[in-house]
């Protein structure tokens, strides 16, 4: 338990001649839930992707699960099959049912039989409670569903990580509440979740803590209470002053 | 009632306005014949042509119908848009990947290449590589010899013929193998969904394809030979190369010319394709673990597939048609066999040149069909 | 493997490999240039192939030499992030370096430097090993005008200018006046243009000397067919496409029978039948020019591409453009001119220029019913028998010219069409 | 609506008017020698450009004994042999050309053939040229006669032409395997000769001659001494209007009668005055040779005066530009040559 399943060490990373992330460290231990937070073009999108490296950091260690993340690692995809990840924009296949969304990985990655592949992911469609809708393709539902399914995807890799790359913030109103919902229940489950998000209702409820992010620094860390009781920082406190 | 009278009188002004004309061109067309004495009717097309064609992949000379005269027309024509087809598919992908390259040499010289060859007239490019590029090639007895055996003269490409021996044999032995590749697909999908194990399939399968023939040659029952083009002598100054296979010129610059022109096509609807494709969706294929050849064949390729064929489709049916212009260099494709010579030879042109054009018609309606029918099978489907 | 780790830059000794690499580089390069311009090889001790591929090799190693991400220097980050990201980037760069040195000097020398532009004869050209362009400047005059008398040309020019002004007229109609602007480009321009190719082209009247078509030919001829080509498809097509769109199911069913047949066959097949066939179906008495036949079959062709291209503008506007027309109490010419079409048409505009473009990179077909614009006039010339063997020279020439063209024209549409992007 | 309706009704009547016209107008007098008086100039098709035959020199001027032909049909029909309009067509052209009333007359070196003929609505009206096929190879090859071409010889030649079909019956004949390479236009064919793609160049005799003449170097080739095939070129109408037909077929008679009887066009006028009724009925002086077609009295005169006889023709354009000096069977029956016509009277 205390060794971390995440450490991140003085990671910096540049775009061109604009630095992203200076000096970042962050250990995130199992089964502990993060919410990233700050203003947009703070680097919290980068942070994340660089946990399964869709993002190259230049200087820095970082380590999932005991693997450091470098040019030299192979097999990337055994680390990025235990990391799962939500995207802003979903990112379904939309030329597969969201039956073959779920299933499409545990068969090529995991080599699991296909019948097997398909009743765990219409017990993870269950989850989500999308399971009517198996056999539709992406662009036949709602935002709300097609973000559950985006879900229910990444969990049947049966993943350690989940990464939520603001999973809400390209849904209506009331359709965020149902991929909350979805999202809530998973960390009952006990999952270790890295959460970029805007819903402080969210982080309030199941975060255990909360990191603000700031040009690309990790401005503050703190237990969710103390966050949002007594920010230290005064962006942080003019960032929940505005978002509040 | 009011209604009804509004839609129905612009249908019948149309109708009878079509009519009108059709009508107008038949009676003229009729009584112009009658008084010139010409008759009407497709008998002609079992008169014995007596004409020979330079190039035939069938069997033919003068002795055969009109209607064999056709179809060696035809095969010509379809031989000239595969060829075109393959040719153009293959520079268009790779023109198109590198007009999306990192790298900015590679980008802008395929940029470059679009935006030359697209903008000069197809019969323009035509002329070029007949008159002027292939007319420049040394004569047959001052030609080095490219690759070895193969031979580029101004009277033709010569290469090496196969002689097969029991090539019936060779068949069956394919068949056999493309046979026990859709057993072992099944038996490999089935495999999957009960133990989740997984076979090479594309590997077993083009092994299979080498073993099967493979065994055939091994164990004697096939034979081949090569017959390499050799040099003769027709007269003092005038040499050709016989036993092997003579490409004509005419054959080389008109597939060189459509295949160059129709891929600046091909090129930018592959470049539309991909770009069609969002990062997201790659990233989201990576994040669940699929490696780099996974992501290519389970995710963007039957993506951009989808944006690429239906245009690509297109542009192999313009090449089809822009093959016709085979008569303005000697290669003898449907146009110049059948809407050239036989047309001068009986002189029945509107006979003729309905057929021909009824026979392109036919060949495009019905790719045109094929493809609505695929695209709506496999359109992305939405709300 | 260790080998290329020693090729490998750090941060730290980057500017040695940065010299030494550059040298490399610069070798590579200069051998080949020494090798193509002027013919000269230092390494002929190494072996063939070696020797063939050292420039290569060489240049290989010293791209892989400087290949560091962020080494500060600003043009080395340049040439690393754009055309030496991998060893297979560098490779084809390289490729593409060498190949470019290998062409000019020959394409350069044959082009220029060794080519002839002085006399009037092919005997000017003997003598050399390079282009000819004595060739195109005596054949000049018949690849601009064909074979329209010398004396005339004055004729020809002057209505090409008179076009032109009449065509920006309407750029200057200002306001009542521009009410009338379609009016005027639809009906009145293509009136104007014909009387004017009519009586000063064609002559015949007002003390001109009448000059047969058969005689009209290069480029200007390109322009004739290309031009009414170009008013006359427009509209039909327009109509064409109203009428695949329309509920009326006769005059749907017409609509796409005309689209799908003249999309169906070839132009070359429907050139022979209005050039050769076209007088049979017609009263024996009645007469009409080749060169109106011809033009005329272009223009039944084309309107068919142009009518596909409109119906997709029709089809991208949404439903809400024809309630909202509907519920104004429009009726059906109403709606589509003063709602539908403008729209629409705005929306397919790259499309129809692409579709001229292809009009205009037809027009060289009509060479083969026997008219003879640029490509036309370019095979007489070359089988002229006194000045057999300079096809090279004419098929260039003709292709920077139809190059140009359309070229233009390309870039032309790329600006209208990001005109209207950002206006709507 | 009613507009258009009315534009309909007035669009249909006038087809209507157009198409009853054409059924009622089989009159007497010819319907093409009527409309070529009413546009005022012959159409005439002839070649692309063949020395001797028709040929167009830079400023458009067209010269040779085919288009001579067209000359004498304007000069009896218009009363003036410049009032032709030449259209130039490829062999693939011409017969859809008149058939299709695109051409009135076809005077473009065809030869006269059964099936052409009876076949395809065309009537030939005489010989203007005897002619018969043969090789033209390059000097420096040895061949000096068909009989040493070998299996795999390449032919270049018109296409859609008799010439087409002899090469065939004679390589056939000989069993020899051959390579014909066709092209529309003469000038394609003699520059894909010239280039080598071809081993030898096979048309009329005739039409290599003048070929010949227009190559680089004509002295590196030689026509080879046989010939392959009869081909009585002659110029062609349309079936169905035999008047018009037997104007063209007499203007080319008169003008090889005219030379038969010694009357040219310098001396035609004095003619007038000869003690030969034959050669006043020529002249016009006698009889009333013009009725029977619809024309004036003097229309043969005409064709002699302003475009010649058959041998001024002939000498103008085929002796003395050096292409056959030598006359041959194009000589007149009384001298030995073939050329025999029905006497005008």
């Amino acid at each position: 338990m205390s060794e971390s399943i995440i450490q991140m060490k003085e990671v910096n990373k540049w775009f061109g001649n604009f630095q992203v992330l200076k000096d970042i460290n962050l250990e995130v231990k199992e089964k502990q839930k993060i919410v990233v937070c700050g203003p947009s073009g703070s680097g919290k999108s980068t942070l994340i992707r660089c946990i399964n490296r869709l993002e190259e950091h230049q200087k820095g260690q970082i380590i999932v699960d005991g693997n450091e993340l470098s040019e030299k690692t192979k097999d990337i995809e055994k680390i990025r099959a235990e990391v799962g990840m939500v995207f802003q924009q979903f990112n379904l296949f939309p030329h597969l049912s969201i039956l073959d969304n779920c299933t499409l990985a545990p068969i090529w990655v995991k080599k699991t039989p296909k019948k097997k592949a398909e009743e765990f992911a219409m017990k993870q469609l269950e989850q989500v409670q999308i399971a009517d809708q198996a056999a539709k393709f992406p662009g036949q539902l709602s935002g709300g569903q097609q973000q559950r399914a985006a879900l229910a995807r990444a969990l049947c890799m049966e993943p350690k990580i989940m990464l939520f790359d603001e999973p809400t913030s390209a849904l209506d109103p009331e359709m965020i509440k149902e991929v909350l919902d979805a999202m809530v229940n998973l960390a009952k489950a006990g999952m270790t979740m890295i959460v970029v998000t805007h819903e402080m209702g969210f982080a309030k409820e199941v975060a255990d803590e909360v990191v603000f992010m700031d040009e690309g620094m990790i401005v503050e860390r703190a237990k969710t209470k103390d966050f949002f009781a007594n920010p230290k920082n005064e962006r942080t406190k003019l960032f929940l002053s505005q978002i509040l | 009632m009011n209604l009804r009278i509004k839609s129905i009188i612009p249908q019948l002004l149309t109708l009878l306005f079509v009519v009108a004309v059709i009508g107008f061109f038949t009676i003229n067309a009729q009584l112009n014949m009658e008084e010139r004495g010409i008759d009407f009717g497709y008998g002609f097309l079992n008169q014995e042509s007596s004409f020979d064609v330079q190039f035939s992949l069938i069997e033919y000379d003068g002795s055969h119908s009109y209607a064999k005269a056709y179809l060696v027309g035809l095969l010509n024509t379809i031989l000239v848009s595969v060829l075109g087809i393959i040719f153009c598919t293959i520079i268009g992908v790779i023109v198109g990947i590198a007009r999306l390259s990192p790298n900015y040499l590679i980008r802008n010289t395929a940029a470059w290449y679009v935006e030359f060859f697209r903008n000069v007239p197809l019969l323009l490019q035509i002329f070029f590589w007949y008159y002027a590029a292939l007319r420049a090639l040394p004569l047959p007895e001052n030609t080095e010899p490219l690759f070895g055996v193969t031979y580029l003269t101004v009277k033709g490409y010569y290469i090496p013929r196969l002689i097969w021996e029991n090539f019936d044999i060779l068949i069956y032995s394919i068949l056999a193998a493309i046979i026990s590749i859709i057993f072992i697909r099944n038996y490999a999908r089935k495999l999957q969904e009960e133990k989740g194990q997984q076979l090479p399939v594309l590997l077993i399968s083009v092994g299979l394809l080498l073993i099967f023939p493979g065994i055939t040659f091994i164990t004697g029952m096939v034979q081949l030979d090569v017959s390499l083009p050799v040099l003769k002598q027709l007269s003092k100054t005038s040499f050709i190369y016989a036993e092997g296979i003579s490409v004509p010129p005419e054959l080389i610059a008109l597939v060189l010319a459509l295949s160059l022109y129709t891929a600046t096509f091909v090129a930018e609807c592959v470049r539309a394709g991909i770009q069609g494709i969002s990062k997201g969706q790659k990233e989201a294929a990576a994040s669940v673990g699929l490696t780099p050849n996974q992501i290519l064949k389970l995710v963007i390729m039957p993506q951009a597939l989808r944006i690429i064929i239906p245009p690509t489709t297109n542009q192999y049916l313009n090449l089809t048609k822009n093959s016709s212009l085979a008569a303005a260099i000697a290669y003898p494709d449907l146009v110049l066999v059948f809407a050239g010579t036989a047309l001068m030879q009986t002189g029945r042109a509107i006979e003729i040149v309905s057929i021909t054009m009824l026979t392109y018609l036919t060949l495009s309606l019905s790719i045109s069909i094929l493809m609505n029918w695929y695209n709506k099978k496999i359109a992305i489907k939405e709300k | 493997m260790i080998n290329i780790n020693i090729l490998k830059p750090t941060s730290s000794n980057f500017q040695t490999y940065l010299y030494i690499g550059s040298a490399l580089i610069f070798i590579g390069i200069f051998d080949v240039f020494l090798r193509s311009f002027f013919n000269i090889n230092y390494l002929t001790f190494l072996p063939d192939s070696l020797n063939l591929f050292f420039p290569l090799i060489i240049g290989l190693v010293g791209l892989q030499m400087i290949r560091l991400e962020y080494s500060g220097n600003r043009i080395v980050d340049k040439i690393n992030q754009n055309i030496n990201n991998n060893s297979f980037n560098a490779g084809l760069t390289l490729i593409i370096i060498f190949l470019t040195l290998l062409v000019i000097p020959p394409a350069l020398d044959w082009m220029i430097l060794e080519a002839t532009i002085s006399g009037d004869t092919k005997e000017a050209c003997v003598a050399t090993e390079g282009a000819c362009w004595t060739y195109i400047k005596v054949w000049f005059r018949r690849f601009m005008y064909g074979m329209y008398p010398n004396d005339f040309h004055w004729r020809i020019n002057t209505a090409f200018i008179v076009l032109i002004a009449f065509a920006f007229v309407g750029y200057f109609m200002r306001g009542k006046l521009k009410n009338y602007i379609t009016f005027y480009y639809a009906i009145l321009y293509p009136i104007i243009a014909f009387i004017i190719i009519n009586f000063l082209i064609s002559g015949g009247s007002f003390g001109l000397e009448w000059v047969e078509t058969n005689a009209w030919g290069g480029l200007s001829l390109t322009f004739i067919v290309s031009f009414f080509g170009l008013i006359f498809c427009f509209p039909l097509g327009m109509i064409l496409a109203l009428g695949r769109r329309s509920e009326l199911p006769i005059i749907k069913y017409i609509s796409i029978g005309y689209i799908e047949f003249w999309r169906g066959v070839p132009l070359i097949t429907v050139l022979f039948m209005s050039s050769v066939m076209f007088p049979m179906f017609l009263p024996s008495d009645a007469f009409v020019d080749k060169l109106i036949r011809v033009i005329a079959a272009i223009i039944l062709f084309e309107a068919a591409y142009v009518a596909e291209v409109i119906r997709g503008g029709l089809q991208a506007l949404p439903r809400g453009q024809y309630d909202a027309a509907k519920s104004l109490g429009m009726g059906y010419w109403k709606m589509q001119i003063f709602v539908i079409l403008p729209q629409a048409l705005k929306l397919v505009i790259p499309g129809i220029a692409n579709t001229f473009l292809a009009l205009v990179k037809d027009t060289p077909l009509i060479f083969v019913v026997g008219l003879s614009e640029v490509v036309g006039m370019l095979q007489m010339a070359k089988t002229n028998p006194k000045w057999l063997g300079y096809a090279m020279e004419g098929y260039i020439f003709a292709s920077i010219l139809f190059w140009a063209i359309c070229y233009a024209m390309s870039k032309y549409s790329q600006y209208l069409e990001l005109k209207y992007k950002t206006e709507r | 609506m009613l507009r258009t309706l009315k534009a309909l009704v007035y669009l249909l009547t006038s087809i209507a008017l157009l198409v009853s016209f054409e059924t009622s107008a089989f009159a007497k007098k010819s319907k093409t020698l009527k409309k070529t008086q009413k546009m005022g100039f012959v159409r005439c098709g002839v070649s692309q450009g063949l020395p001797g035959f028709s040929n167009a020199d830079a400023s458009g001027n067209w010269t040779g004994v085919d288009v001579d032909l067209c000359r004498a049909v304007a000069a009896a029909t218009l009363g003036d042999s410049g009032k032709v309009k030449f259209f130039p067509l490829s062999a693939k052209e011409r017969f859809t050309a008149l058939t299709s009333g695109e051409i009135d007359v076809l005077s473009r070196n065809t030869t006269w053939t059964l099936s052409r003929d009876a076949d395809i609505g065309l009537t030939f009206v005489g010989v203007n040229f005897y002619d018969g096929q043969g090789f033209m190879v390059r000097k420096s090859s040895g061949i000096t006669s068909v009989n040493q071409f070998k299996a795999g010889v390449s032919a270049c030649t018109n296409l859609g032409t008799t010439t087409e079909l002899n090469m065939r019956d004679f390589f056939n004949s000989k069993g020899i395997k051959y390579e014909p390479v066709t092209f529309e236009k003469a000038d394609e064919v003699v520059a894909a000769y010239d280039a080598g793609r071809c081993d030898t160049y096979t048309t009329d005799k005739s039409g290599l001659a003048a070929q010949r003449i227009k190559l680089s170097k004509p002295d590196d080739h030689i026509v080879l001494p046989e010939t392959i095939s009869k081909e009585p070129l002659g110029p062609v109408v349309r079936q169905g209007d035999a008047v018009w037909e037997d104007i063209v077929r007499w203007s080319l008679n008169v003008m090889i009668e005219a030379e038969e009887y010694g009357i040219t066009s310098a001396n035609a006028d004095s003619m007038k005055s000869s003690d030969n009724p034959a050669v006043k009925r020529l002249v016009g002086a006698e009889g009333e040779l013009g009725a029977a077609f619809g024309l004036d009295n003097d229309w043969s005169l005409r064709i002699i005066k302003q475009v010649g006889n058959y041998g001024e023709s002939y000498k103008r354009n085929i002796a003395d530009t050096g292409i056959l000096p030598d006359r041959g069977p194009n000589q007149l029956w009384t001298k030995g040559g073939i050329l025999y016509v029905p006497p005008a009277r």
